[in-house]
């Protein structure tokens, strides 16, 4: 069987459920691949991983890869799995925020680590500035969990659909007590989790022929998931080493999870492609990409994969 | 012998004193049923063989070490007591100097500590400097002066208080002749003006007998008292009297001590 | 490749130079002393330009000096607000409250047996909890500015002052505290003029310690929550958008700024413990 | 065990303080919550709640006590849900990079007191590589092992000792130069080499030092370890539970994992305490 | 004097010796313009008083201290070279004992050292304990020994291998008369049955007279040597040969030099 490692975003959970429901219906061994997958974190850049030749394909935010690509690292986009963002904006309502016009003069928490471009392009979009003062919004470096928000030290944090919103919501604030703002209802929203390689391996036939069978298998692991969620969060859950991660929330995690990956076959939509570029140009006066790029995507892999 | 009364004078009384050290190979006895009277403005000396127990004795005096038998009263109080009353003056078999600390910091300590002003702290320094021949090494570390030297600093620091009780181990151990006869004199010329009472370990015999009133001659291990001379000479003595008939008599009967205490261990 | 062999002749000469020097008499001049180390770090850095360059390292793994320098010379305005943000808000002011601290509990541990025994066991498990653990929470309490950082810092350089100076304590000879002992100096007099010299010497490896650790304190604080600036934030940043000439500058940076920190403290210490062996025998 | 009596009052007290803290810091949430209910709490019912939240600002001693000893005891050792099996794959990580720290800095330290070149050249830049930030570039020593096939323990134990040697070099450095000058002269005068000054006089001499900087070292080296363990994947070990934990709000996870790192470390401080101990004993130095 | 000429059985040789050391407040001139020529067996005694620079001159025999003026030479080679021969067995000022190191694994340190084999190391450990009455006390730390012991197992420390070179620094101060008696005959005996060549400092007019086959006199700051007196005394000298009218003389010559040279000073 032919080697492959993929590297993750972040640790595992749901958000992943496709790669490692492939791996354990052995839907990579039957396409005679033996697929490796590194789990992410807060430290890891998943674009350094495989400029360091630590992976083979990655699952990145396309931002983060537009960016690695403008600084010299030509990542390709070879499937996009997921059809929408999940990313949102979570703010207290007793903070007086009802809608964007609200944000000036308030505490924002933020992702960095390159999750930060799409917030920065909404903010140029909306013509806040970033840097505090009643006219424009303080931004914080949000760590790795809500408490900011519960400790009230941000009256709005980054938080996805499918993770962090509902840790909010555990820790007991109610619905009805929350304002959010998904990037998708914004017209910001920006492309998530694809799966990206080098460019200069593409060439590789050999190489290509083990990505064609990586995302064939990878979009049946999806497919899979998305029809027997609860199946595959359990999955999950089994390949957790950290055994960190619950039951209930990894499977309600897999059930938003299934309505990003819904209207994805596993190609990459252009019209998507060209909104996160747009998006991305349109970041004022640090634009996070100083150029629409070129050839950061190919359909070369997902052609063949879904034939 | 007058060691069977106590007097109002009495300054260190020991009644069947014992000191055991706990070794990891078995205790050591390093004094044994020793019995001592030393009245006020006495001059005692301490002289036996090397290991006898001199300095444990000294040491038990001004309450550094606590005996394991008998009793021991300083003016009257245990030893901690008198110490808490600052009442000694020690200087110890090494001279101990705070290396951090140059010549006239080291002499200026106690001072410092027993709350002598400023100005004060300054004369005396200078007067002890003076007095062990040391002007001009004040600002010097210990590191930077001769093994004399440093001895002889060490006796400046513990004559720059005026302690009642003197207790000096061995102090003019590392001197030549010359210096030594020096500040013998000079200690006989302090003890006479200050009725201080003062305990001095010594191996010279003939030091032993040109400055004490009772000269006490211990044996070794484990260290007892084997005789107790009261000294006849009178309490003015100039150098010569080294040569007198009497002098001579008494360094002959503390010898003899000596060598009866040695007969035992060597 | 040239870059790679030319490096490495670079590297030899210079180490056969600086045997040279530093064996000579000329090795106590002021000139040598700085020159001898400097050397060994532009050595460094020629080597490192070297493999770069001649293995063909990309950028986005390990930039070469070069790059980094012109990156330096490029961002210092904000090299230098992160700078005030980390290293004068976080890391001082955490060092400046956490040596304070461990020194008197210290001295408090000492003076109580009981306290000793009850709590210097305490004091070092309390002190071991791991940073990237107490960071986040620290954060939470103390929020996102630079509080929590000097907080984290407090935390951090508070245990190896703490034992050292609690060696130090007890370093002193038997015939020196017997002296105190004949003056019946009082516990305070005691400590200020015996104990606290002479543990002087471990108190300053307690303190150059500390430098090293309040550097990398306050840095990694950052990580686990900032305001948009300060070294940690940029480093974690940029990282994450592949700027690694930005992250070298930033660590140049601290490097520069807590070797003189270090030295500072050095040569305090050189000042204040001339009398102790290790520095006698040098001049 | 003398000892345990004052080990007892103390962390009496300091769970009384925890207590209290716990109360306060936690009886904002408590009011918040009541709040956005709409209801009135008693202080009873606050003092009630803030010490059994799920998601506590300080969760309150018993709660980390529950943590931690359903993670010690509660799950099989080799269960992921264990601390004793994440305690295991973080000390052995650990004791790796401990021992390669000390002896590196160890030997460094002899260098340094031996040869003028080391002295000069090498403390400095000793001195500057404590000061990069290890977080930062963890990720990439982590990604240059890997790319040369280096996984698992030896990345983690390589962080660790790089944050271990440092406390000994200083340390050692000094200790090694301790002995003093007529110390030093004697063996002059047997016309002893640098080997034999070494062994016989100026280690001896610097155990004190040195015990004092293992017992930072070991701790630094424990730190160095978890720190090691974010990068390479955050998959088990201290570290990954620690920032799942933290990623997850799981304010009594992190507690628990937090204690197991402290009584880790503390244990092997103790430890080291005892060699001390029992070297010194040996040595003739102990009080 | 015959210090004008080297002949083949020269050992220590100086000539327009001088030393300075530098100190943050200004320099001390610790030795200036000395020469001094010591044969092979001669045992030589430095006497002077305190700080004139008998330790220096010592040290810089022993390449210890590096003269900064004049010329010196060991067995006719720098004092570096000599003592990379391993030439000198140096007893210390103060006795300077490891406190890791038991009293016999103090005395083991130089034997260990130079190799010799752990069956003749024991053998020589025992030996030297034994010579200087140390028996029985080989497995205590120095702390535990009196000032006297200590510097006794200092002096075994320094016997304990076969220098040619014995350079000793004060080495009975502190020590009674009797045991220093005792030790006196001991290294007489040593030295006339291995034909070691030994300098030494003492403070005792009598020791240095009875010891010596010359004794050189020096005088304080900066230390000069002002006598060097060639002893006519037997090289077989019983301890009585002290009441010889001989003797007597040569003492008094020695104390008319100190006293000369203290004369500049005090
Ligand atoms: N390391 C040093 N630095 C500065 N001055 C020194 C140093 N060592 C010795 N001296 C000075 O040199 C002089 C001679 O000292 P030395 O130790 O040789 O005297 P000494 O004759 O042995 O005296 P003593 O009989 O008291 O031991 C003294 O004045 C002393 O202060
Ligand atoms: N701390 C100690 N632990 C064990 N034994 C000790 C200790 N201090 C002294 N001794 C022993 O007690 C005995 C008496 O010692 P002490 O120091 O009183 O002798 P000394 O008469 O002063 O001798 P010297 O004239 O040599 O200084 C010795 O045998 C010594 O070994
Ligand atoms: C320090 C830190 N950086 C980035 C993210 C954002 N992030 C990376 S992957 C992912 C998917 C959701 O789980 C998200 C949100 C974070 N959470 N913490
Ligand atoms: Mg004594
Ligand atoms: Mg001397």
């Amino acid at each position: 069987a032919d080697d492959l490692t993929l590297q993750l975003k972040w640790v595992t959970q749901a958000q992943f459920a496709g790669y490692y429901v492939a791996l354990e219906n052995g839907f990579y061994e039957e396409e005679g691949l033996n697929v490796t997958i590194k789990p992410g974190g807060p430290d890891i850049a998943p674009t350094q991983v495989i400029a360091g030749g630590g992976a083979d394909v990655t699952v990145e935010w396309m931002p983060a890869a537009l960016a690695a690509r403008e600084k010299g690292l030509p990542l390709v986009n070879i499937a996009q799995p997921f059809k929408s963002s999940g990313m949102m904006l979570t703010c207290l309502k007793e903070s007086g925020i009802a809608s964007p016009d609200d944000f000036k003069g308030h505490t924002l928490g933020v992702w960095f680590f390159g999750n930060e471009y799409p917030f920065l392009s909404w903010m140029s979009q909306l013509g806040i500035p970033t840097t505090g003062g009643a006219d424009g919004v303080e931004v914080l470096k949000q760590g790795f969990n809500v408490d900011p928000l519960l400790q009230k030290q941000a009256s709005c944090i980054s938080t996805m659909t499918y993770n962090e919103y509902w840790q909010v919501i555990d820790a007991g604030i109610g619905e009805g007590d929350l304002v959010t703002f998904k990037y998708e209802d914004q017209g910001v929203a920006t492309l998530e989790d694809g799966l990206y390689v080098l460019e200069d391996k593409l060439a590789d036939p050999a190489f290509e022929d083990k990505l064609v069978r990586f995302v064939r298998a990878s979009m049946k692991g999806w497919k899979w998931a998305e029809e027997n969620p609860d199946d595959a969060a359990m999955i999950v859950l089994d390949n957790d080493e950290t055994g960190a991660q619950t039951e209930a929330h990894q499977k309600r995690m897999m059930g938003e999870i299934a309505k990003l990956t819904a209207g994805s076959n596993g190609a990459l939509d252009e019209a998507d492609y060209e909104r996160t570029v747009a998006t991305l140009l349109g970041g004022g006066s640090d634009p996070v990409i100083s150029k629409a790029p070129e050839g950061a995507w190919t359909h070369q892999i997902t052609d063949k994969a879904l034939q | 012998m007058k060691d069977t009364t106590t007097t109002a004078g009495t300054v260190i009384e020991a009644r069947g004193l014992g000191l055991t050290f706990q070794t990891s190979d078995g205790p050591v006895h390093a004094l044994k049923d020793v019995n001592l009277t030393v009245d006020k403005g006495d001059f005692v000396s301490f002289i036996g063989p090397s290991g006898c127990g001199k300095t444990t004795f000294l040491r038990a005096i001004a309450a550094l070490e606590h005996p394991t038998e008998g009793t021991l009263t300083v003016n009257g109080m245990e030893p901690d007591a008198a110490r808490q009353a600052r009442a000694y003056g020690y200087v110890f078999q090494a001279a101990g100097l705070y290396p951090w600390r140059t010549i006239a910091g080291n002499i200026k300590l106690p001072l410092e500590i027993m709350g002598f002003s400023k100005a004060e702290q300054k004369e005396r320094v200078e007067k002890v400097l003076a007095l062990v021949d040391l002007e001009g090494f004040g600002k010097k570390f210990p590191w930077q002066l001769s093994g004399g030297m440093q001895q002889r600093a060490s006796i400046a620091r513990a004559l720059a208080f005026d302690a009642d009780i003197l207790l000096m181990d061995e102090p003019f151990g590392a001197l030549d002749e010359i210096v030594r006869d020096r500040l013998n004199e000079e200690l006989l010329k302090l003890w006479a003006r200050t009725e201080k009472t003062i305990g001095f370990v010594t191996h010279s015999i003939p030091e032993a007998v040109y400055l004490s009133t009772k000269i006490v001659v211990m044996s070794p291990r484990p260290g007892r008292i084997t005789d107790v001379i009261e000294s006849t000479l009178p309490r003015q003595r100039p150098l010569d009297i080294r040569d007198s008939r009497e002098f001579i008599e008494i360094a002959h009967r503390v010898r003899e001590g000596l060598r009866a205490g040695h007969g035992d261990e060597v | 490749m040239s870059w790679l062999w030319g490096a490495i002749l670079f590297w030899l000469g210079a180490w056969a130079l600086n045997a040279r020097l530093a064996g000579s008499r000329f090795a106590g001049r002021k000139v040598v002393r700085f020159f001898v180390p400097a050397l060994f770090g532009v050595t460094l850095l020629v080597l490192w330009e070297g493999i770069v360059r001649g293995l063909g390292v990309p950028g986005v793994i390990l930039p070469p000096p070069s790059a980094i320098w012109e990156t330096i010379t490029g961002a210092v305005p904000v090299l230098w607000g992160d700078f005030v943000q980390t290293i004068v808000k976080g890391a001082l002011s955490g060092y400046v409250i956490g040596c304070g601290a461990a020194f008197l509990t210290a001295v408090a541990i000492d003076r109580s047996p009981f306290l000793q025994r009850g709590l210097l066991p305490v004091g070092n498990f309390v002190a071991a909890l791991p940073i990237v653990g107490i960071a986040p929470i620290l954060v939470m309490w103390f929020g996102f500015d630079w509080q929590s950082k000097a907080a984290v810092v407090v935390v951090m350089v508070f245990f190896p002052v703490l034992v050292n100076t609690v060696a130090g304590l007890a370093a002193t000879e038997r015939m020196q505290r017997d002296l105190m002992a004949t003056y019946s100096a009082s516990y305070w007099q005691t400590l200020f003029k015996l104990r606290l010299p002479a543990a002087m010497p471990f108190v300053f490896n307690g303190l150059k310690i500390a430098t090293t650790l309040a550097l990398i304190g306050a840095i990694v604080a950052e990580f686990f929550g900032s305001p948009i600036r300060g070294m940690g934030f940029r480093i974690s940043t940029e990282v994450g958008r592949l700027a690694l000439d930005m992250v070298w500058a930033e660590i140049a940076v601290a490097a520069v700024a807590g070797s003189a920190f270090y030295g500072l403290v050095a040569a305090t210490e050189k000042a204040v413990t001339f009398w102790h062996p290790s520095q006698r025998g040098r001049k | 065990m003398r000892s345990v009596l004052p080990i007892l009052a103390v962390l009496g007290a300091i769970v009384a303080l925890w207590y209290a803290a716990t109360v306060w810091l936690n009886s904002q949430w408590t009011y918040d919550q009541a709040a956005r209910a709409g209801v009135e709490v008693s202080f009873g019912e606050v003092v009630a709640d803030t010490l059994n939240q799920d998601r506590p600002v300080l969760p309150a001693p018993h709660q980390v006590a529950e943590g931690l000893w359903d993670g010690l005891a509660g799950q099989k050792v080799t269960s992921k849900r264990s601390l004793v099996y994440h305690g295991w794959v973080t000390l052995s990580a650990t004791l790796v990079g401990f021992a390669i720290g000390t002896g590196l800095g160890i030997l460094l330290a002899v260098g340094i007191v031996h040869n003028r070149a080391m002295d000069m050249s090498v403390m400095p830049w000793a001195i500057a590589s404590q000061t990069i930030p290890i977080l930062a570039i963890a990720p990439m020593v982590i990604v240059v092992f890997a790319s040369v096939g280096l996984t698992g323990l030896i990345p983690k134990a390589i962080i660790s000792a790089y944050l271990s040697f440092f406390p000994v070099v200083v340390g050692m450095v000094k200790g090694l130069r301790s002995p003093d000058a007529m110390q030093l002269d004697l063996l002059k005068t047997y016309n002893a080499g640098g080997w034999d000054t070494l062994r016989k006089l100026r280690l001896p001499a610097s155990m004190p030092y040195l015990f004092a900087s293992l017992k930072v070292s070991v701790a630094a080296s424990l730190v160095g370890a978890i720190v090691g363990e974010l990068p390479a994947g955050a998959t088990s070990g201290l570290g990954a539970r620690l920032l799942s934990g933290s990623y997850y709000g799981q304010t009594i996870q992190i507690w628990a994992a937090l204690f197991a790192a402290a009584i880790l470390a503390a244990g092997l401080v103790m430890i080291i305490g005892g060699i001390e101990r029992g070297t010194l004993r040996r040595m003739g130095m102990a009080r």
